[in-house]
């Protein structure tokens, strides 16, 4: 084995490996530590060639392997959850559960790790679930009622989410008659499987779940604002994208043109991109807006989905714009997360700095500056030479949605800043958001250095992404003073089913302790007792039923 | 030929001279005597079965008087089988009783059991009816005798009834074989056998017969002087009355059954016996299930078990060959494993009361954790009266179930599923008992002597290893002789 | 004779023999006891792995004897066999340890040795039978041995619940004879596996045969506790814990599942079955139970209720396996008859040692007994894990293979009952894995045990951490020579050749 | 109507009354007697069969009517004993479960 594959093997092993270290009574005290040095390797491996591993015994025969998506993937996934765990170090220095915390923040890593270099289905599906479960412990961490129902809603649409892949899994292994795991292999057998739709519908919104599509989006705003700052950073930045790593990894592109699909992804898409918006802006913790923010930027990426589904050739083209796309996203929204925790300490560095450190983010993911511009561009660029030029504008239009949400998150940061100001200095958590904020800005130039083209080499392109925010942000700060101060709880529909859900329970529960015991059956004793009077009777009568006896035989024999 | 040619006759003339010999000896030399005479029995037993073997069955007319003056005796596989298992159960038997009786009593036991042997092994030979006669009478004489030794108020009046039933059965027997003797002129088995005629007669004496056995076979409804009286006698008594006794008649019943071609003529009556038999499992098995006694659950189990007997008269069809030979061997064999777990049985309960010193179920609680040795013999003796495997029960069940599918008369293998599931009931229900821990501490108990607890353990052990072993007793009582060349 | 060939009847004999001496022993030899059994114990495993070598050379160690006219006793080892032989033997030797910690200063210790020994001993001899008479007598057998087991306390529930259990299975056992005596008066004694002799009879009289098919499956259905038939099993929760394990895992649950593949592999033989139509209405019934089982364990509070009712549903996995035509449903029965085995025997043991330990045998006891037993509510949730079917414990590796099977039989509607069972199970196992580690303890326990170790006392705590890091190794590495599955799937391959 | 035809009836009557004896009474010695009835029935029936053959009587039967009467007076004596001892322990002359039905 070659360094690289032990690195590759490493990658998801050594948090494991590190995780079981801290259940040493020794190990305790350095939690936070192995959560730092736990991303080393997947950091270095993300910087090496591409490389393959096959283990026959692992499983039903493992195979893992790095590809230049899941390199990409695995940088900013590492990246972002090395900050935020130098981040955590500071954020959890006075919480009795730190240990606990990290011990699940190390199995969450192994799982978002693992599924990221993982090329078969068997294993790619046990890192899925290792992340989703052990995301769990993330979700309720401080286990505060909201916490505990965060945590309740989001088990119960993830093992949703786990049972429609499991099934499209059966399904696509089916299409293949059975004989390969391959991720690769799956992909390829779907279009011509006789349940091609049936695969596509459990893949796409299983992972769905995780990419927080409309209605599958539920756990998301509850989600990110309970669990700690650290731990929203990760779940909104790297593994919102494990569905869309799914995808692109399962999902038939570029090879199955369905205009079904393309109109069910770009409507979602759409849908996605708005709606989150329009709830975010009414929501009342920062987080939560972050956290539509995220729905509707992943809209965006569904919606690309669906122009690939629309037109496969496309794929090419844009394949490494969605994933520089995922990449900028997870790092900006990861320093925005960040951000919420820092505002607290703010009288300890300059104000400017920090503002600037809140601004930079926020208009990189308007798509002002920074990699969210870049990101923008190539992702306009991309659609070009699709026949609907309208959908180019929606996507300009969707910066109206982003500018609102971001405007609402400033805003709200800054009525927080104005109540608490009681949190004590730390330096880890200031240094690992600065780092983050600067890679997020820094991002096209360090991390994708071959599509990076600056900006000054295309005005137009670039001027057009600026009249949208513009015109957004005159609106809302004319309605900052004469607008309905509606809001929405968080997990807008959430509330209904939950309502439907405990009906439907309680009504379940009612038939289902309803049913008692038969009642006993009629009393048989007066029987029992004729029949227990009946053998003495025949014990003193003896004589006579011999006699009786007698003549039966010889009726018998005469008659028969 | 002599005494000294064939060990047949010392079948007889030990028992009958170890009868007069501990009655005549003073007390402390009849225990030796009868342990010499049992020696002895045991070895003319299997010189006896090691002739047959070799050179089929054997005639003997004692004293050189032929029949129908002289007493004939006649020894086939069947006999052999009988002798065989009445050697072990009775020998075991006596050597429980050796440590079971007080002295005084087991001075006046001697005698009786040897009566008792004699007139089994009597009926085992007899080679004609009068004979059987005799037997059966001297059997019923001793029997009675036993059971009223117990002497208390219960087992004096279960041995009147006994006495009395006994009595109308071997009247009526006795009468049957007077009108067989007027039809026929001839009362050997097989000169009956040879010219046999059917005639009104004949079907009254047959009926009177059958009748006469099946009352001191204590078959349902005719069982109710059984319980009283099994579960009354004393330990080894019961035992012997159990597992010997009541198979005498039912041996009588066989033989003229199979030997005079009565199944060929008489379908009806066979299948009246068939369904007395299901009676007999039936109500037995109720029965047994309501009794507080432990020793009357055993008792009524023996009525049930009689009942798994009779179901083999309505399976010997003249028509399937096969299903009756099968019959037949499952008859048999469910015969010989009842008589081995049941004896086991009824020692092993024997134990049990002896520790708990009170006869009824409530007393065994905590009993499984005291004597697990006792509870084991219980226990095994019990998986053979269900007839789980392994044991000889199952094997004997599933050559009845087997013969009964292929005769087609699929109401058999019903009443055969069901029995056993009531027989089960009744005997979990008294293992439950021993499991109860909500008894005092097992201080209290008495103690039974090792050598009781060996032998019921030794027939309870028998009788299981009788399922791997059933080729041994089924080869035996298919050597050729009447019985065989009777059977279709 | 070869050596090889009196294998299996020591393989029988090492238990049968123990069960005897320890039956001899008088109460007060505890250590000697406990050696005897765990010597036995370990030898059989010796055995097991020779016999194991013996197989796998493709030769298969026979000895029979006559015991009724043209009926025989058979021992025989062939690579089905040797599958559940091995699992009993595996887990007889961690069961022990694990009873004699349980049962430490507690009565009847020789007693409920002696039967456990014979239980195990009759469980070797069903792995073993040569045919279907062999098999039903030590199916019976089982049936008598397990009884004191599940009475051993004494207490009036316990004996209510040892009826109710005879009740079912000597009533399963008396179908099972008729069923048997029905197939022999028919066509004599049917040596496992010739089944073109079978087929021969079905030509003759596809009827009966049909019929005898039912009788067979719903006398084995009862110890397999299929639905109507699965009374017994959360009834017979009293017993102690081991004993649990021991009905659930090892001994009667699985004879009842392993009867069932013997009748269906190899005396009608898969595709005879297949094409006559039997299986179908097993598929649906073992659907059904699986469903049926779930949702009943969803509602008990008892927590070793709500195992015996997932036992239900897990066992019918094993069912639903065999009853699907095709290579991928027979790997999935056969692999889950071992996995389902280790992923249950270690949840009881963990049940056990709560109730030891702190007195929970509630549920909602369980609240933060996550600090106070680490080890055991890890072994706890690699059990529930694997329930679920969560890879990489061994559980997902079965449902991946009865899922696949379920499509390559063409019954698609499969995967819907896999998948909402597996909801089921989630609904019913997650909450508990919640209690244990999240939420915080309430009060104080029930009634706690001190002892010097920190979790509890070690032969308590050991047996279900290895039986619980088997279950994770056999889904880890289960494409690995040594693995459950490479069995299954060498049996599989040796049923489905021509 | 020939000798042998007499006795044979004569007997099979006496059996009736003894087996009617049998069921009818309680009295332990009644029943008793009425075994003896049913005995001497019998044995009349067998004597009967001996008188078939004119002149020289054929010798079984007599010698099992012999015999047959030796055993039931060996039966009739024992019963006696357990009768007396009845009697002694019970002061009664039924068996309590006759007298209650």
């Amino acid at each position: 084995m070659t360094l690289d594959q032990w690195l590759l093997l490493l990658t998801p092993i050594w948090p494991l490996l590190l995780a079981a270290l801290t259940c040493i009574p020794g190990g305790q005290r350095h939690a936070g530590t192995a959560a730092v040095l736990a991303c080393l390797p997947a950091l270095w491996l993300s910087q090496l060639a591409y490389t393959h591993l096959s283990l026959p015994t692992l499983l039903l025969g493992s195979v893992w392997q790095t590809l230049p998506i899941s390199q990409t993937f695995l940088l900013f996934t590492a990246l972002l959850w090395l900050l935020s765990a130098l981040y955590g170090l500071g954020y959890l220095q006075k919480d009795s559960r730190a240990v606990s915390f990290w011990r699940l923040w190390l199995l969450t890593l192994s799982g978002n790790l693992g599924l990221l270099v993982s090329a078969d289905i068997i294993s790619f599906y046990l890192f899925f679930a290792l992340m989703t479960f052990a995301g769990y412990g993330l979700v309720i961490h401080n286990r505060s009622a909201s916490a505990l129902r965060a945590g309740r809603i989001y088990l119960v649409m993830a093992i949703m989410g786990e049972m429609l892949i499991l099934s499209g899994l059966f399904l696509a292994s089916a299409a293949t008659a059975h004989t390969s795991i391959l991720s690769s292999d799956l992909a390829r057998a779907i279009p011509e499987s006789s349940h091609a739709q049936l695969i596509l519908f459990c893949l796409f919104f299983g992972f769905g779940v995780k990419a927080g599509i409309p209605l599958l989006h539920l756990w998301l705003p509850l989600a990110h604002p309970v669990a700690p700052t650290p731990a929203s950073a990760v779940l909104s930045g790297a593994m919102i994208k494990a569905g869309l790593f799914a995808w692109l990894g399962l999902l038939p592109l570029g090879e199955f043109q369905s205009s079904l699909w393309a109109a069910t992804l770009i409507i979602l898409g759409f849908t996605a991109a708005f709606g989150a918006a329009l709830l975010g802006v009414l929501q009342n913790a920062p987080k939560a807006v972050l956290a539509y923010s995220s729905i509707s930027q992943m809209g965006l990426m569904t919606l690309t989905l669906g122009c690939i589904f629309l037109q496969p050739s496309l794929l090419l083209p844009l394949l490494p714009v969605l994933t520089f796309f995922a990449l900028h996203h997870a790092l900006a929204k990861g320093a925005l997360f960040l951000s919420t925790g820092i505002n607290a300490q703010y009288q300890t560095i300059p104000v400017v700095l920090f503002s600037l450190g809140m601004l930079l983010p926020a208009l990189s993911l308007i798509g002002l500056l920074g990699s969210g511009a870049h990101a923008k561009l190539l992702l306009k660029a991309g659609l070009y030479d699709l026949p609907l030029n309208s959908l180019i504008l929606a996507i300009t239009l969707s910066a109206a949605a982003t500018t609102s949400l971001m405007l609402r998150f400033l805003w709200l940061l800054k009525q927080q800043r104005q109540q608490d100001t009681t949190e004590s200095t730390n330096t880890w958590m200031q240094l690992s958001w600065a780092a983050l904020v600067l890679c997020s800005f820094f991002a096209p130039q360090w991390f994708a250095a071959d599509l990076f083209t600056p900006l000054y080499q295309q005005p137009l392109a670039y001027a057009e992404l600026w009249w949208v925010p513009a015109l957004t942000l005159l609106i809302s700060l004319w309605l900052r003073h004469h607008a309905p101060r509606w809001q929405i709880l968080q997990g807008d529909m959430v509330i209904v089913f939950e309502q439907a859900s405990r009906w439907l329970a309680s009504a379940l529960t009612a038939t289902a302790f309803s049913h008692k015991a038969p009642a006993p059956a009629m009393s048989t004793k007066a029987v029992q007792a004729w029949l227990a009077r009946l053998e003495p009777r025949c014990r003193s009568q003896i004589a006579a039923l011999f006699g009786l006896l007698l003549l039966l035989a010889n009726l018998l024999i005469w008659w028969f | 030929m002599s005494l000294m040619q064939s060990p047949m006759p010392w079948l007889l003339v030990i028992p009958l001279a170890g009868a007069t010999l501990t009655m005549l000896l003073p007390d402390r030399w009849r225990s030796a005597a009868s342990a010499l005479g049992i020696l002895s029995q045991l070895v003319a037993a299997l010189l006896l079965s090691y002739q047959v073997i070799q050179s089929g069955p054997q005639i003997y007319a004692m004293g050189n008087w032929q029949a129908p003056l002289g007493i004939a005796l006649r020894a086939d596989g069947l006999a052999m089988l009988f002798i065989l298992m009445s050697a072990l159960v009775s020998s075991l038997c006596a050597l429980y009783a050796q440590s079971y009786l007080k002295a005084e009593k087991r001075a006046n036991f001697w005698p009786l059991f040897w009566f008792l042997w004699a007139s089994l092994n009597g009926i085992w030979l007899a080679a004609d009816t009068f004979n059987l006669y005799v037997g059966l009478e001297l059997l019923t004489l001793a029997a009675v005798g036993l059971v009223a030794f117990a002497a208390d108020e219960r087992s004096l009046e279960a041995s009147i009834r006994y006495l009395y039933a006994a009595l109308l059965g071997s009247m009526g027997y006795l009468l049957g074989v007077a009108l067989l003797y007027g039809a026929h002129g001839t009362l050997a088995l097989d000169s009956l056998a040879e010219h046999w005629h059917w005639g009104p007669t004949s079907q009254v004496a047959v009926t009177l017969i059958v009748g006469g056995l099946l009352l001191k076979t204590a078959v349902f409804p005719l069982h109710t002087w059984l319980p009283p009286a099994h579960g009354g006698a004393l330990t080894p008594v019961s035992a012997l009355l159990s597992a010997l006794v009541i198979k005498a008649s039912f041996y009588m019943l066989l033989r003229f059954w199979i030997e005079l071609d009565i199944y060929r003529h008489l379908p009806s009556l066979s299948q009246l016996l068939g369904i007395l038999g299901a009676g007999a499992i039936f109500w037995g098995g109720w029965m047994a299930l309501r009794q507080q006694h432990l020793k009357w659950v055993v008792a009524y189990s023996t009525v049930a078990q009689i009942g798994y007997m009779l179901l083999m008269f309505p399976l010997l069809t003249a028509g399937q060959s096969d299903a009756s030979q099968l019959a037949y061997q499952g008859g048999i064999l469910m015969l010989l494993a009842h008589a081995l777990a049941k004896a086991g049985m009824f020692l092993a309960a024997g134990n049990l009361m002896i520790c708990t010193g009170k006869p009824d179920l409530q007393a065994l609680a905590g009993m499984s954790r005291y004597r697990p040795l006792t509870i084991f013999a219980f226990g095994l003796a019990g998986v053979s009266l269900m007839g789980l495997p392994p044991s000889g029960g199952f094997s004997a069940k599933w050559l009845l179930l087997q013969s009964s599918l292929l005769s087609g008369q699929w109401w058999w293998v019903v009443v055969l599923v069901l029995g056993s599931l009531l027989s089960a009931a009744y005997i979990f229900r008294v293992f439950a008992y021993t499991y109860r821990e909500t008894g005092e501490e097992g201080d209290r108990f008495a103690r039974p002597a090792l050598s009781m607890e060996l032998t019921a353990l030794t027939l309870s052990v028998a009788s299981i290893l009788l399922g791997f072993a059933a080729m041994l007793p089924l080869q035996l009582i298919s050597l050729p002789g009447p019985l065989m060349e009777a059977l279709p | 004779m070869n050596w090889t060939n009196s294998l299996p009847l020591a393989v029988l004999m090492t238990s049968f023999l123990a069960a005897m001496i320890i039956f001899m022993l008088p109460e007060s030899r505890h250590r000697l006891r406990s050696s005897i059994n765990i010597a036995a114990a370990c030898l059989k495993l010796v055995l097991i792995i020779l016999l194991l070598q013996v197989v796998l050379r493709q030769d298969y160690p026979e000895v029979s004897l006559e015991v009724l006219p043209g009926l025989s006793l058979i021992l025989r080892a062939d690579a089905l066999a040797m599958l559940f032989a091995g699992l009993s033997s595996v887990l007889w030797l961690f069961t022990t340890l694990y009873a004699i910690g349980y049962l430490e200063n507690s009565p009847n210790r020789s007693r409920f040795f002696g039967y456990f020994s014979l239980c195990v001993a009759s469980t070797m001899g069903i792995s073993l039978a040569g045919n279907l008479f062999t098999f039903l007598i030590f199916y019976e057998l089982l049936t008598l041995s397990t009884y004191p087991l599940v009475v051993h306390r004494g207490t009036e529930a316990s004996l209510r619940a040892g009826r109710t259990y005879l009740i079912y299975t000597l009533g399963g056992g008396v179908v099972l004879l008729v069923g048997v005596a029905a197939l022999y008066a028919l066509g004599g004694d049917i040596p496992f596996g010739n089944t073109e002799q079978t087929a021969a009879l079905v030509g003759t009289w596809p009827g009966w045969m049909a019929l005898i098919f039912a009788l067979l499956i719903a006398g084995l259905g009862v110890k397999a506790a299929i639905f109507p038939f699965h009374g017994w099993l959360p009834t017979a929760m009293v017993a102690p814990a081991p004993v649990s394990a021991l009905l659930h895992a090892v001994a009667v649950v699985k004879a009842g599942a392993f009867g069932i593949v013997r009748v269906v592999y190899d005396i009608y033989g898969i595709e005879l079955a297949w094409q006559q139509g039997l299986l179908w209405p097993l598929t649906l019934i073992a659907s059904f139970t699986i469903l049926y089982g779930s949702w009943r364990a969803l509602q008990q509070v008892d927590i070793k209720k709500r195992l015996a009712f997932s036992t239900v549903s897990q066992v019918s996995y094993i069912i639903l396996g065999i009853s699907l035509f095709g290579p991928l449903g027979t790997i999935g029965g056969l692999v889950h008859l071992l996995h389902q085995g280790l992923m249950k025997v270690t949840l009881f043991f963990c049940a056990g040692n709560y109730a030891e330990t702190l007195g929970i045998h509630k549920i909602h006891e369980l609240d933060g007994v996550g600090k106070r037993m680490p080890l055991t509510s890890a072994a706890f949730t690699l059990g529930a894990l694997g329930m679920i079917g969560l890879p990489p414990v061994a559980g997902f590796i079965s449902k991946w293979y009865l899922g696949t099977g379920a499509l390559e039989a063409g019954m698609d509607w499969v995967i819907l009952v896999l998948i909402s069972s597996s909801l089921l199970n989630a609904a019913y196992f997650l909450p508990v894995l919640q209690r244990i580690w999240f939420n915080p303890q309430q009060g104080d326990w029930p009634d706690e045990m001190i002892t010097r170790w920190r979790d509890t006392t070690p032969l308590l705590l050991i047996p279900a951490l290895v039986t619980a890091t088997l279950s994770l190794l056999a889904g880890l590495f289960a494409s690995s020579v040594l693995s459950p599955l490479s069995w299954a799937e060498l049996i599989t391959l040796r049923e489905y050749l021509p | 109507m020939s000798s042998d035809l007499i006795f044979t009836f004569g007997g099979i009557g006496l059996c009736g009354l003894g087996l009617f004896g049998f069921i009818y009474h309680r009295h332990l010695l009644r029943r008793l007697i009425a075994f003896n009835l049913f005995g001497n029935g019998t044995f009349l029936i067998l004597v009967g069969f001996a008188q078939q053959g004119q002149g020289n009587s054929d010798p079984v039967p007599q010698a099992l009517v012999l015999t047959g009467i030796v055993v039931a007076v060996a039966a009739t004596a024992l019963a006696l004993v357990l009768i007396r001892r009845w009697f002694q322990l019970k002061q009664a002359t039924e068996l309590p479960e006759d007298s209650q039905s």
